[in-house]
């Protein structure tokens, strides 16, 4: 069984494992020791603190298997990005150029450099082992968090946010990087993705082009990337705009990949995420069942799961009621997958 | 004798003769009757006032005045940017550094600019094929510079000239390919045309924003300030006379626009007034540029000149003929070129 | 009674006297002869006209006193901003500017030119007679456009703007015109105003400051100013907010009076606006009656009024349904107060 | 007899001296007993260096040879903006007009830059007030360019000064109260002492777009270019030497910065070489500047000349004595002041 929990410090070595499987896709997931201690001991730090407004906090959940021990999944929540440095995203928008005598009209479309998501809250660090990529799987560490959000509401802004990675070439570049970026970091794709996750974000605001940039100067392939998630990344795009997140002309400055963007309380999981209290019988009865998921406990106790729930009789098994350490009666959340 | 002299409507005949001869890429002279007619109407003006205008085209022909054939055009706005705008690229620099990653990028970029607003310009020099030589091209340019020095209060004490830019073998610029196509959706044949008749859409249509260099293609970025090769010369003649080129390029074709304060050019800064004195012999050496004082009978020759002593100069016959000077006139005078080349 | 209908061409000297008593603070509403046969010609050609997406469609209804004949208001919708000429707003963005070493935070928020709502319908020249200033007609001649809306989605884009008119301060001066645009264009407010409303607006690109403009830069009048409504407009705005219309940070170029937006398909009557068939009856039942807006007809018959209709059994007068041109049985739209 | 010549390790104490009367304002030597030390320290590497170093400050000091004493002190930053950015404001035109409204504007701008990179800068001029007579300021300021010219591989083609901006009775800039304070939250003192050991604030602070200057109070925009009062004349003496506005501005205070090519220099371009004859009589008339041709023992004078032949100038014993020449050693020699006054 997978139970999700808070990440704590027995992790560390799991964590470095999935840094290394994933190979530095992830910019919040690097493959360096201390920025893996510091991310855990943000969370415990985040948990214990008594909050009345999303500042700095971080939550990092992880995917356990009950039964081997063994980490294999990272999802995690910024409580508001852009309060210790600067959250910057590139806005495209356009200016029409129109000339009635010659009767040209030309929409020029530009990015501009901006700071419009400060303040808001981000899911992020989403990684799951490959052997362990089942659809359900997917919802558990990444809804899961919205269930900790509904239950810890005022640790989170109105707003929330969520980035796709960008589309890549085959040799695993990525072509808006190559356009853009590099002609202002003079470095690689993948070591600015690294400086950036170990924190060292000064160099960001030093190097970035602070003007707009028209982009019928970039390259083409650059701007076919520019808003378009990497292939790999449609189940997640799918399952985020099923929670009612969209696209709205945000995306990435390093890759270009699309930002999605929701209103927090119009979360699909938010709306209609019940809490209840449950049974729970040894009895596997046949019954109308559906997968749900089911979360208990606060801050350091939150725990979730996924369970096949008879919706008109909600029981736990005792093997799930004790991974979330309740017992019959106590009080649960609940969402249908 | 070539002399220089302000245009007469009498000239009309020849100035249609040379636009005909300047070919594409010409825009300020093309073979088209309508053009040719505005334009001398518009100098016209300009000599016939009494008054300083605010605007005005001084247009200058140089006659052989043993054939009475004009041979060349030359001319100066006295301001630009006044009744229509006036574009160019101004070329910034932008350090992007950070001292922890040890990167250091000096960035470029190109922003349009009204800057040059109110400046005089050197404009619409032509030369016929056939008389470029003995250093006629030179009498040609400069002599307006003895114009300027002669009536500053008709100039802006800062002046321009525009070079035009590089293109390639089909007669193509990169800049215009690079930067302008993406802006205009227009042929760069087509936008030079339009821009010499009405300025308006450039309004509409540039890029308000810098744009940032880096991100151009090469042979874009190659092509800023750069000058075409048939026009090399022309560049090389102002800057010895103290023209500069300052980071300003032009927003079609990325070609320099060389400026100057009017004290730092060398022909107005070290001219000065002479007697003339008629002497039999034909003076030999150094040439220099003479000048006469009058507004519109202005004429400017170039001669070797006799005995220079102190605020007398020695002319033969024929020049002050050409002049339309005599023994006692006052002229302005200037060595033709520097003594240092550079 | 009053009822709302499209405008004719003999509502012209109706219309110039509402111009007149507006006093030139409507931009849509200049009083010129010209103009306004020019606005009715264009609601009946744009009525004329088989729309397949919104283009340079506008409508502009009056309201008639059956009685007196008397135009007392008039409203209109603009089918997509920005089409034939650009449509200008400020975005209100903030940029951080921060040294960590000296502890140093700014937030420094800057005026933005943009084209954002390029496409976009738009609600816009409302306009009601002092005499008639009750809030229930406000309603009908704000709402029925929504109803309008309602019966020719296809017509209107999927987002909707209207712009409120900004602070004018004890002479009728706007601060943040004489803090920014004055300097700009060198001419009265009212002169811009005017200008614009007769539609020569290439001026506007043409003058207008192009770059970014630092709000610390402005008089503090003309920052206060800054997205806040006129005091005499805080009906039509809690009005078109209960319609679900919201401030996002966008304001007017000229007097910086916030602009509202919502989603077409979102406004409250748009989604509780129902179609039903209705009788007619003289008696004067007593009844539980509530006031509710009544429309019939397409297009050029496009009928709208105000009645007190019983929920239950929903009847109209016979005056009623004879201002509406319709039948007992006839099909209606009804939405309520 | 005032002479100029580099700095040496001896001169701390004279350094430290001069340091206690620049006073307010004066940020490139205050009273300061560490920036003292470091500023030595800098300077002597340069004299010391055998290569042509990327960036080095050459650092002068006058002295007056009948005492011994050093009352005043120049410098030459070989190069700007290449271990710290270096940034000024450029100011901008952008003609905002409407033929159809008859409105036309030219708005100004004030756009961050790094134009100025790798130029060179004269900068530290400081002169004991008991020493400003007798045109000692002159030769302080325009020794340098005897330096440039004798060694032009060690600078830029292109050079900037900056002068100091007009400040009002209390000593707060205008300019800093209506655009700097807006974005960096400090008073002008602080954010111009912090400029001077470390720019990273101000790429950190400063406003990326460009600001219109006609936003900006009255007194702020009158404030740009503008120079204050006591810097007047030391800017009326660049600008006679060939600097020129070009409508950049120091970003705190506003005041201008002048900017040259060396070629454009008049005491760089019309100085040159001539041979020594010492001469018994003290020779009276128009003063020249005399330096050395050498680099560590560079020394500078200003003197009368006698009989000035074709390459050789006559000099006294006294002046041969402070510059360590004799008879038949070369000099370069120029004229003090331009013939023609601006």
């Amino acid at each position: 069984m997978l139970v999700l929990r808070p990440v704590e410090f027995k992790d560390l070595q799991g964590l470095e494992r999935l840094a290394v499987v994933s190979g530095g896709s992830l910019t919040t997931l690097p493959a360096n020791r201390d920025h893996l201690s510091e991310l855990i001991d943000r969370t415990l730090q985040s948990l214990r603190k008594a909050v009345e407004r999303p500042e700095q906090e971080s939550y990092h959940f992880v995917l356990e298997d009950s039964i081997s021990g063994e980490i294999v999944g990272i999802s995690g929540i910024e409580a508001a990005v852009g309060i210790e440095s600067p959250f910057y995203s590139y806005r495209i928008n356009e200016v029409i150029h129109a000339s009635s005598e010659l009767q040209i009209h030309n929409r020029i479309p530009a990015l501009n450099l901006c700071q419009d998501f400060t303040g808001a809250s981000r899911l992020y660090t989403l990684f799951l082992d490959a052997e362990h990529r089942q659809r359900s799987n997917l919802h558990l560490l990444s809804r899961a968090r919205l269930l900790f959000i509904a239950a810890h509401r005022a640790r989170f802004d109105s707003r929330i946010i969520a980035e796709l990675q960008g589309v890549q070439d085959d040799n695993g570049q990525s072509p808006f990087w190559e356009s853009l970026g590099r002609h202002f970091f003079s470095m690689d794709f993948a070591k600015a993705n690294y400086l950036t996750g170990i924190d060292s974000k000064g160099f960001i605001a030093e190097l970035l082009p602070h003007h707009p940039v028209y982009l019928p100067l970039l390259s083409d392939a650059a701007r076919e990337a520019l808003g378009q998630p990497r292939s790999d990344a449609a189940r997640v795009k799918a399952l985020l705009e099923s929670e009612g997140f969209d696209y709205r002309g945000y995306v990435d400055i390093f890759d270009g990949g699309p930002t999605l963007e929701a209103q927090t309380d119009r979360l699909r999981t938010l709306v209609e995420s019940r809490t209840l209290s449950i049974g729970v019988s040894a009895d596997d009865e046949e019954a109308d069942k559906a997968l749900a998921l089911v979360a208990s406990g606060q801050l350091q106790n939150f725990r979730c799961l996924l369970a096949e729930v008879d919706p008109e009789h909600p029981e736990l098994t005792p093997a799930q009621a004790e991974a979330l350490n309740i017992s019959s009666g106590d009080s649960i959340q609940l969402a249908w997958l | 004798m070539m002399v220089v002299r302000p245009i007469t409507a009498a000239d009309h005949e020849a100035l249609r003769e040379l636009a005909r001869k300047t070919g594409q890429g010409f825009t300020s002279l093309q073979d088209n009757d309508e053009q040719v007619a505005r334009k001398l109407e518009t100098a016209l003006a300009a000599w016939n006032d009494n008054n300083i205008p605010e605007e005005a085209l001084y247009l200058f022909v140089m006659e052989d005045t043993s054939t009475g054939e004009v041979v060349g055009i030359s001319g100066i706005e006295s301001a630009v940017g006044l009744s229509e705008p006036w574009y160019n690229y101004h070329m910034g620099t932008l350090l992007h550094a950070s001292r922890e990653l040890g990167v250091r990028n000096l960035i470029h970029t190109l922003t349009l600019s009204n800057d040059h607003t109110g400046y005089s310009e050197l404009c619409t020099l032509f030369l016929a094929p056939e008389a470029r030589h003995s250093k006629n091209g030179s009498l040609l340019s400069k002599s307006r510079f003895m114009f300027m020095a002669e009536f500053p209060k008709r100039f802006n004490e800062n002046m321009l000239a525009e070079m035009r830019g590089y293109s390639d073998d089909n007669g193509i610029p990169p800049f215009w390919e690079g930067v302008g196509r993406h802006f205009f959706s227009l042929d760069f044949g087509e936008a030079d045309q339009l821009s010499s008749m009405d300025k308006v859409f450039i309004a509409e249509l540039m890029p308000k924003n810098p744009i940032y260099i880096n991100l151009l293609p090469e042979d874009a970025q190659a092509a800023i300030g750069k000058t075409h090769p048939a026009t090399t010369p022309a560049r090389k003649l102002l800057e010895a006379e103290g023209l500069r080129f300052t980071g300003y390029v032009d927003i079609f074709d990325g070609g320099p626009t060389l400026v100057a304060r009017m004290d730092d050019i060398r022909a107005i800064n070290e001219s000065c007034y002479s007697r003339v004195h008629i002497t039999e012999e034909q003076p030999e050496g150094e040439l220099y540029l003479v000048s006469t004082t009058s507004f519109d009978d202005f004429r400017c020759c170039m001669t070797p000149l006799n005995g220079v002593g102190k605020h007398v100069v020695g002319l033969p016959q024929d020049v002050a003929d050409a002049l339309k000077i005599s023994e006692g006139s006052t002229v302005r005078v200037v060595p033709l070129s520097s003594g240092r080349r550079i």
